[in-house]
């Protein structure tokens, strides 16, 4: 029990790192790449959270996290690199469906 | 982004799962964590990956606009008709003891139903926010023809480079 | 077979226990490396190593197989979208300009 | 796919079961419209053949942690370096999937990856992991996983 | 003992993620930042028992919020113009603050079973929940079956807020510059 | 089908705007929110008739849950008097709507701009009858969200509309956010949500600390919502600048429904005898009544555009209500309801009328309406009596409103009070003469855009004239009702004279 | 014919005449002569009315429990009804008579109004509790608004302004006020003889609450709100007649006395001495506005400020609070009305015939237009209270109530106010027959005969009133 | 786990989340950014769900999830679906806000309160 305390310690200091670096930046990939971390911490920690809580049937929640930050991640980056999340090339016709 | 070869087929493999996971949330909602609106919004949260990665042309395609409208009203009739179900064996609104011979099993479809209505009128309508933001993005761009914005999306790769077979 | 049960026990615990020290020291290199692209090493270690060994320690203390599925797909989907996710952020950010320090350049085209 | 569902849902009634299958076809239609259930999409062949290679990745991705670590306590170790790997893999899938696999064993990063050329470009923490990879041992074992199928 | 640690240094954090989003004046990584609030707060969630409501914070405020904000954000300035602290608006919030903390000192403390709450109604939906329904998840029968009227007027928000946006950005009825533009609707309806 | 009228009220237009949704821009969306608006009309006058003949409370079980455990809908002297108002307002707006929206909304927009008001209107009917303190929380997010969109829908002609409607969304949401808080606080004292049931417990805690915050929160949440000043500028902007039909929705109903609300909160569950509500919250409540009152006429004495005109004095007829509400009386909430009643009824005549003015001549200001006497005589004449209704003259409903708000003043010897309730409304004079003046006594000036008025145009705002005019010469009825209302609140001690 | 019939008739008939007024527009005879034939009717309704025992109600609709619209006439309202009903044919016919000789234009809106404001001023005669009296209070100021400004110039529309703002905001402000004080004091607004509060109000807010009503009656035009009064003069003179001897101010006082009468109760108000303010107030109205009108040489103005001072008679008359002070207050309803519309119907024929307000301009106008200035001679006589003329009765009577309480210095105030009268009144006769013309008049040239006709009527009204005022007198008991 | 009867550690969690509250709070109605006005919003909106939260746990209770042991204690359920709700409806508000913040920088060009509120006196000015 006190080891998946400990555990759950131990990523709490790993967030606030990954927070810090997300604060600090410098470049915006910096701070995707520690929110990216943040995510996959929250995945651990709820992953021990539910053994510790002694429900681990709730690991659902750390697959559905494990997802989300996924998706969330690449639509940030597509955000960066086209500034746009739409389509980043021109549609080639007009196509006007009203 | 679908120039990314990583991204693209780490995409096609995700996307079926979450679509898989979404509706794995949806109807194991008596028995754990999740239910409508969050299996909506996870089933959602595919097509926008979808959308990202392959472009919004693409992803209209995959759901139209007169479809999707029709999901985010269907559902809330769904929920709504399940509730008048009730009123109609003489009960009250959303009673669902009587949907079923036995009240437990009434019970049962209509959280079932309602869930259903609600999972569908979520996913239906955060597909719709992302298509219509991210939309407006792309129909601003046609707009006003902004350099800057052409010259950062002058990627390295080309349109006809897109995903075939 | 008594005398498995603590020795799996004692297993999964010095796995969470290096899962977490990995996790930890990942952060850290997060925090304290140079460039982005060597940032990108350390929050490797969080991924794989502290992921991993942390995942495996529960799996081991899992108490029936609905759990396990649920943790080696946790697995699964961590080491599918881990490292897309570098990827996809190296690749950006290369993209986009952003110049590592390199000491010095091998390889070059092959 | 309708495994999957079985796998996770650890409740089996008959309704359930069946909202699985309906589930699962309605998913792998959906999907058919997106057009991702290709070849490259859904490379079966490398998911089955998958466990063989786990365990020596694993290893391997143990061994390199470790590497890791001793640069992060000592940051001047560092010496990032940039090369290009070229890759043997046949099919997109497999070429993804030793990028990902670069990626995964911590220390080397593949940046980007050239599809028409079949070639991969790593960033290496330190000219030790750049080196790494001339060493053809994962392209070989990545190339394996493919299968003699295609 | 322990998890009201991990719950109150989880809460520290929190409130440490949002004085940073607060401060930063690049929106984009306000944004990052508000998403990882909601993940963290999402684990939170967790550790006091609400796993649906966990599930539901990560899917929305990590997922949907911040795509929307990302969208959003490439349409609008990224950087905020600085503001110093305003002095009215802090007196307020501290107002504020301070009268919710006066309360909280007659509230039943945080967890105690004996709080009225635990024993007026909630008894019932755990009971009900097995006998009159047979749904395992508590949750899940309050929310589709006891107070199902309020799940029905929260996908009426949810089709609320879905007409509000096609009116507002999906619509047809355009500021008057706009109007004169060579196209005058656009296609993303939905 | 006559026990299940309570939930049809609300589940009517609730269920008519996916279809009005999907309609798209088709003529078939107004005919269907029409109708639609009409039904709950009937409905509500149905509940409303039989909730006076039978003068007991009806409740309806939702799922046939009993009301700790379920939501309840709750039909009480009270609710069956906002009921009508609502429906009643909703219906006639709607019936304008045909010309107004037509004027103001692209075409295509027709069948999702229906769809959000009816969701408006469902939302408000919702908040009244609910007897659940997080129902009320739900309704009131979907009759603000659909209200938020409605609003930002005049951007069309006014890009003012936007940053109108987004200022109103912050505070609104804050406001409900607040309510949401003070609920909160109360659920841990008691455990509960049924206001029947908070009712019943919460003497048992009353004497805490917490309770009282909980009173705080839930009362500025909802003073923010029902734009009490000094709470009120949001309102201005979102009002002036929404769609003339939007305008004439709102302005007679979101408000009043939020003075509903407070009043069945804060009387309903927390009672009279709470300590510290008549000295503390009641003087607040006097106290900033009067300030809006004056604040708000004094404002529209100086405003020329009359949308922001008659929101101005809007803030100032909240005001008179919140004097009813702080007189801490049954007299006081009398004429609290009365004046919610009345002020529908004017307010709803004046906004659409102008909203007719303003759809021809695309802003309706002091100069649009100069010698429009003249050319719209039965559109100034419409303007003129709610004019009148406004500053209180006697034969209109507002009239009758101020003299029970007065006697509730002095009932309770706030003589400085009457007085300054009076002297404010003597200054509505200055504004509402200002229009009359401009309308009928001064030449329609050189190249003023032709104005012109149809049967169809000035027939809801008559609808409602002749509503005022009705109420204010024969009102024993609606008189009876509303002490009948006030006494659910503040049991008879004194009853109707 | 019933007492019920002939208040149904005297509330509708004004109204019919302004309905068939909107009728006839395009027909100017039939418009006009059917608002004389109906006002001539109503006269006679007036009389007959006057004539029957009180007792008689009529309670139109209930506003809401406790609030009605009833009609009950007790003496003063029948005698005010008898005037109003009197003069209101005499002043249609002179409104014809000036609006075609001075070509006034809007004629029909005009005489619409004119009979909805007679409706109210018959409304506000026979109302029967406070809130009746107040609603009619409303309609007369809403209704004669549009007489005011039926110029429709800067000038017109600022007075306007100034009528209608004094009007209605001290009436909402205090009057209202006062009502629904009374209403929530003693929970009834009837008039009762002998008043309602007694004993239900602390004595000690007695002035107070006669307060509200003495300045909320704006139309008593009590100095210091008498301002909308001179303002109104822009008006065409028939109105001026109307405002001033029939309708506005009359009505303001006729209130003024009926709520010391019938609300607060004379003895009460003799008991606590609450009106004893009113007295000087009153006292300083008379004498202060007397003085202003010898500043004035535009007739109306003089006539308009004689009648602030003249209306200060009968609000004290009401203030005294002793049946003979008030008997004399309710016939000096009738004395002045008769005399001042015969001022006023004089000043609109001299305006009319010669285009004249300014009195330096009008020396010797008397030899060219002797049958107007005879009658203005005869009134103005009337109205210093030269016997035998109807204002002599009512000085008299105010006296002696004066005396009755002890208030020797208000007998000082009457006699010196008589005696500014005589100056400013005197003034213009005497120029009018004995100053050197001031121009060349060519012979005899008087107004319009529809104008002289009425005018004519009414100053012997004046006379007549001075033999028949058993008829008029009012008893208030003891 | 005795500590959850403290007073004062019994109430830290409170007040924790008023303090999270305010910050959120704060950046709502201090003039600026709109959109940091949603973000802050959302932080006020967050916490104000897990008030909510705090108050549904029960000490040594479990996630509302029957398990079939009569002995499990559970938290109270209530709260939970409540915020649920509230959840959806905040990310509903936030969806319209944003859509709100995309127009106004159409139409205004900016998305700071102070510009536009200088902009619309602009626009007044010569109006009235």
């Amino acid at each position: 029990m006190s080891c998946l305390a400990a555990a759950l310690l131990a990523l709490g200091v790993g967030f606030i790192l990954a927070i810090t670096r997300a604060t600090l930046g410098p470049t915006p990939f910096d701070r995707v790449l520690a929110v990216n971390t943040v995510g996959t911490l929250a995945v651990l920690a709820i992953s021990v959270y539910g053994f510790f809580d002694g429900r681990p049937a709730f690991l659902d929640i750390a697959l559905l996290y494990a997802l989300i930050n996924f998706i969330g991640t690449i639509a940030i980056l597509k955000y960066f690199r086209f500034g746009t999340l739409g389509d980043h090339a021109l549609p080639n016709s007009d196509e006007d469906g009203a | 982004m679908q120039d990314d070869v990583v991204i693209r087929v780490v995409a096609k493999v995700m996307i079926p799962a979450v679509m898989l996971f979404a509706l794995y949330v949806q109807f194991h909602g008596d028995y754990g964590p999740g239910g409508g609106f969050q299996a909506g919004v996870i089933f959602a949260s595919a097509f926008v990956l979808n959308a990202v990665v392959f472009g919004l042309n693409k992803g209209r395609h995959v759901w139209p606009a007169h479809y999707n409208l029709m999901g985010i009203c269907g559902g809330v009739l769904i929920y709504g008709f399940t509730g008048v179900a009730g009123m109609a064996f003489g009960e009250n609104f959303l009673s669902f003891n009587v949907l079923a011979d036995d009240p437990i099993a009434g019970q049962h479809l209509g959280i079932l139903l309602v869930e259903f209505g609600v999972g569908l009128t979520v996913a239906a309508v955060m597909v719709m926010l992302f298509f219509t933001f991210a939309g407006r993005l792309s129909h601003n761009r046609l707009l006003s023809k902004s350099d800057a914005h052409e010259r950062r999306l002058a990627p390295k790769s080309s349109p006809s480079k897109e995903v075939t077979k | 077979m008594t005398w498995a049960a603590p020795l799996i026990e004692a297993i999964a615990y010095i796995s969470l226990g290096l899962g977490s020290l990995g996790v930890m020291i990942g952060a850290l290199g997060l925090l304290r490396l140079g460039d982005i692209y060597q940032r990108m090493h350390g929050s490797g270690i969080v991924d794989t190593g502290g992921a991993g060994l942390i995942l495996f320690g529960l799996l081991l203390l899992s108490p029936d197989w609905t759990v396990s599925v649920r943790l080696l797909l946790i697995g699964f989907i961590l080491g599918i979208t881990g490292p897309t996710a570098t990827h996809a952020i190296a690749r950006a950010a290369r993209v986009s300009g952003v110049e590592g320090q390199m000491k010095s350049k091998q390889g070059g085209d092959t | 796919m309708f495994g999957l569902w079985l796998l996770l849902s650890g409740h089996y009634t008959g309704l359930l079961i069946s909202l699985g299958f309906i589930s699962a076809l309605g998913v792998s239609m959906i999907a058919h419209r997106m057009g991702v259930l290709d070849e490259e999409g859904l490379p079966m062949g490398v998911l089955l053949r998958l466990p063989k290679v786990a365990i020596w990745l694993t290893w391997e991705i143990l061994k390199s942690n470790w590497a890791v670590v001793k640069v992060i306590f000592n940051p001047a170790l560092a010496d990032p370096h940039m090369t290009r790997v070229s890759a043997s893999q046949k099919t997109t899938a497999g070429l993804v999937t030793y990028a990902n696999f670069i990626t995964l064993t911590p220390g080397t990063v593949s940046v980007d990856v050239d599809e028409a050329d079949h070639s991969i470009l790593v960033h290496g923490l330190t000219a030790e992991f750049a080196e790494s990879l001339a060493d053809p041992e994962m392209d070989a074992r990545v190339s394996a996983l493919e299968g003699p199928a295609s | 003992m322990s998890g009201f640690l991990v719950n109150a240094s989880l809460i520290a954090l929190l409130a440490l993620i949002a004085i940073l989003a607060l401060r930063l004046h690049r929106l984009f990584a306000v944004v990052m930042l508000s998403g990882a609030f909601s993940l963290v707060a999402a684990a939170q969630f967790v550790v006091l028992d609400a796993v649906d409501v966990a599930f539901t914070e990560a899917a929305v405020g990590a997922g949907i919020s911040t795509v929307l904000a990302l969208a959003t954000l490439s349409l609008v300035p990224a950087e905020e113009k600085p503001h110093s602290i305003s002095l009215v608006p802090a007196f307020l919030a501290t107002l504020t603050g301070l009268l919710l903390a006066v309360a909280v000192t007659d509230l039943p403390n945080f967890g105690d079973p004996k709080a009225p709450i635990h024993n007026h109604v909630a008894p019932e939906y755990i009971i009900g929940s097995e006998q009159a329904i047979g749904v395992p998840n508590i949750v899940t029968s309050v929310l589709a079956s006891y107070r199902s009227f309020d799940t029905f007027g929260e996908t009426l928000v949810v089709f609320t807020a879905a007409i509000a946006v096609l009116l507002i950005i999906g619509g047809y009825t355009r500021a008057p510059r706009r109007a004169k533009g060579k196209r005058k609707g656009s296609q993303d309806a939905g | 089908m006559m026990q299940h009228l309570p939930i049809l009220q609300v589940l009517l237009p609730l269920l008519a705007a996916p279809f009005a949704a999907l309609l798209r821009g088709r003529e078939l969306a107004w005919g269907l929110t029409f109708l639609t608006t009409g039904a709950a009309f009937l409905i509500s006058i149905a509940l409303f008739l039989e909730q006076r003949a039978l003068g007991t409370t009806l409740v309806y079980e939702l799922g046939n849950w009993a009301a700790p455990i379920g939501i309840v809908y709750v039909i009480d002297a009270a609710s069956a008097l906002v009921l009508p108002v609502i429906s009643g307002i909703g219906f006639i707006a709607t019936l304008a709507a045909r010309q107004l929206v037509a004027a103001e909304i692209d075409r295509r927009d027709h069948g999702l701009f229906y769809a959000a008001w009816l969701l408006t209107i469902a939302g408000m009917l919702g908040q009244v009858t609910t007897g659940d303190a997080f129902n009320i929380f739900v309704f009131l997010e979907i009759s603000s969200l659909s209200a938020y969109a409605l609003v930002a829908m005049g951007s069309g002609r006014d890009r003012r509309a936007l940053p109108a409607a987004f200022n109103y969304l912050i505070l609104g949401t804050v406001g409900a956010t607040f309510y949401v808080i003070g609920i909160g606080l109360l659920y841990m004292l008691t455990g509960t949500l049924n206001l029947a049931d908070l009712a019943e417990r919460l003497p048992q805690v009353e004497e805490t600390r917490a309770a009282f915050t909980a009173m705080a929160f839930i009362a500025l949440g909802l003073f923010l919502k029902m734009a009490l000043f000094p709470l009120h500028f949001w309102l201005v902007p979102a009002y002036a600048h929404a769609p003339s039909a939007v305008t004439a929705l709102m302005a007679s109903t979101a408000t009043k429904v939020s003075v509903y609300v407070l009043i069945r909160l804060i009387f309903g569950v927390f009672g009279i005898e709470f300590p510290g509500l008549v000295d503390g919250v009641g003087l607040l409540v006097l106290t900033l009544g009067i300030a809006g009152a004056f604040v708000g006429t004094l404002a529209a004495i100086v405003e020329t555009d009359l949308k922001k005109l008659f929101a101005q004095s809007s803030i100032a007829q909240l005001g008179y209500m919140a004097i009813g509400i702080g007189a801490m009386s049954a007299t006081g909430l009398a004429a609290a309801f009365l004046h919610l009643f009345n002020h529908a009824l004017m307010k709803g005549a004046l906004f659409l009328a102008i909203g007719m003015i303003a759809a021809q001549a695309g802003r309706a200001t002091m100069g649009t309406l100069q010698g429009a006497g003249k050319q719209i005589p039965i559109t100034m004449t419409a303007i003129l009596f709610g004019g009148l209704a406004l500053i209180g003259v006697p034969l209109t409903a507002g009239f009758i409103s101020k003299v029970y708000l007065i006697r509730a003043l002095l009932e309770q010897d706030f003589w400085l009070l009457a007085g300054l309730t009076f002297v404010s409304s003597a200054l509505a004079l200055a504004y509402v003469w200002k229009i009359i003046e401009a309308a009928w006594l001064r030449p329609r000036p050189e190249g003023a855009p032709e104005l012109s008025e149809t049967p169809s145009q000035y027939m809801p705002a008559w609808i409602m004239v002749i509503a005022t005019l009705g109420f204010g010469i024969y009102a024993t009825p609606l008189v009876d009702a509303a002490f009948a209302a006030a006494h659910v609140f503040i049991p008879a001690t004194v009853g109707a004279p | 014919m019933s007492a019920e019939t002939l208040i149904y008739m005297l509330l509708g008939l004004p109204l019919l005449a302004s309905a068939l007024v909107l009728l006839f527009r395009h027909q100017p005879n039939l418009r006009d002569g059917q608002a004389v034939g109906l006002g001539v009717v109503s006269a006679w309704a007036a009389f007959q009315l006057y004539l029957l025992p009180t007792g008689a109600s009529v309670t139109l609709v209930a506003l809401a429990p406790g609030l009605t619209l009833s009609f009950t006439p007790e003496p003063l309202g029948k005698l005010f009804a008898l005037v109003a009903g009197t003069l209101w044919p005499l002043a249609t016919l002179y409104t014809i008579g000036y609006m075609r000789g001075a070509k006034e234009k809007n004629h029909t809106r005009f005489m619409f109004f004119y009979a909805i404001a007679i409706h109210a001023t018959m409304g506000i005669a026979l109302s029967g509790n406070l809130l009746t009296l107040f609603v009619f209070y409303e309609m007369l100021t809403f209704s004669t608004y549009p007489l005011v400004t039926h110029k429709g110039d800067e000038a017109a529309l600022k007075a306007g302004r100034v009528y209608l703002g004094i009007l209605v905001s001290s009436s909402i402000v205090f009057l209202l006020f006062g009502v629904i004080g009374v209403w929530a004091l003693a929970g009834t607004l009837d008039f009762v003889s002998g008043g309602i509060l007694a004993g239900k109000i602390d004595p000690f807010y007695v002035p107070a609450l006669l307060a509200l009503f003495a300045f909320g009656i704006g139309k008593a035009a009590l100095m210091p709100l008498h301002r909308w009064l001179p303002a109104a003069m822009v008006a065409p003179t028939p109105v001026s007649a109307l405002l001033h001897a029939v309708a506005v101010v009359k009505a303001g006082v006729f209130t003024v006395l009926k709520v010391s009468v019938y609300i607060f109760g004379i003895d009460f108000l003799q008991q606590t001495g609450g009106s004893d303010w009113l007295v000087w107030a009153a006292s300083f109205s008379i004498l202060a506005a007397s003085i202003v009108a010898m500043t004035k040489t535009n007739l109306k103005a003089r006539l308009a400020y004689s009648t602030v001072s003249q209306l200060g008679y009968i609000v004290m008359g009401a203030a005294l609070a002793t049946p003979l002070a008030a008997s004399g207050a309710a016939l000096h309803i009738a004395a002045h009305g008769a005399g001042k519309i015969t001022l006023f119907f004089c000043a609109g024929a001299i305006y009319v015939a010669h285009h004249l307000t300014d009195i330096k301009d009008m020396n010797g106008l008397g030899r060219t237009m002797p049958i107007t200035y005879g009658a203005f001679a005869l009134a103005a006589l009337s109205i210093m209270g030269v016997p035998p003329l109807a204002g002599a009765w009512s000085k008299f009577m105010l006296m002696g109530g004066a005396l009755d309480n002890g208030y020797l210095v208000v007998l000082g105030v009457l006699m010196v106010s008589s005696l500014l009268n005589l100056v400013y009144l005197g003034e213009i006769i005497l120029r009018g027959f004995f100053a050197s013309p001031s121009h060349k008049w060519d012979g005899v040239q008087e107004a319009p005969l529809a104008m002289l006709i009425p005018l004519s009527i009414t100053a012997l009204l004046s006379l007549l009133l001075f033999f028949t005022v058993d008829f008029l007198m009012i008893d208030f008991g003891g | 786990m005795s500590a959850w009867m403290d007073p004062i550690l019994g109430q830290w969690n409170y007040y924790l989340v008023i303090a999270l509250m305010m910050i959120g709070f704060y950046a709502v109605i201090a003039r600026g950014n709109m959109v940091k006005k949603i973000v802050g919003l959302n932080i006020f909106q967050t916490s104000v769900f897990m008030l909510y939260i705090s108050m549904g746990k029960v000490a040594n209770g479990t996630a509302p999830i029957l398990t079939g042991e009569p002995s499990t204690v559970y938290s109270n359920p209530l709260p939970h679906v409540l915020i649920l709700t509230a959840i959806v409806v905040g990310v509903s508000t936030t969806a319209v806000g944003y859509a709100l913040i995309i127009r106004i920088q159409e139409s205004f060009g900016s998305i700071e309160d102070d510009d536009i509120i200088a902009m619309l006196d602009d626009e007044e000015a010569p109006a009235s």
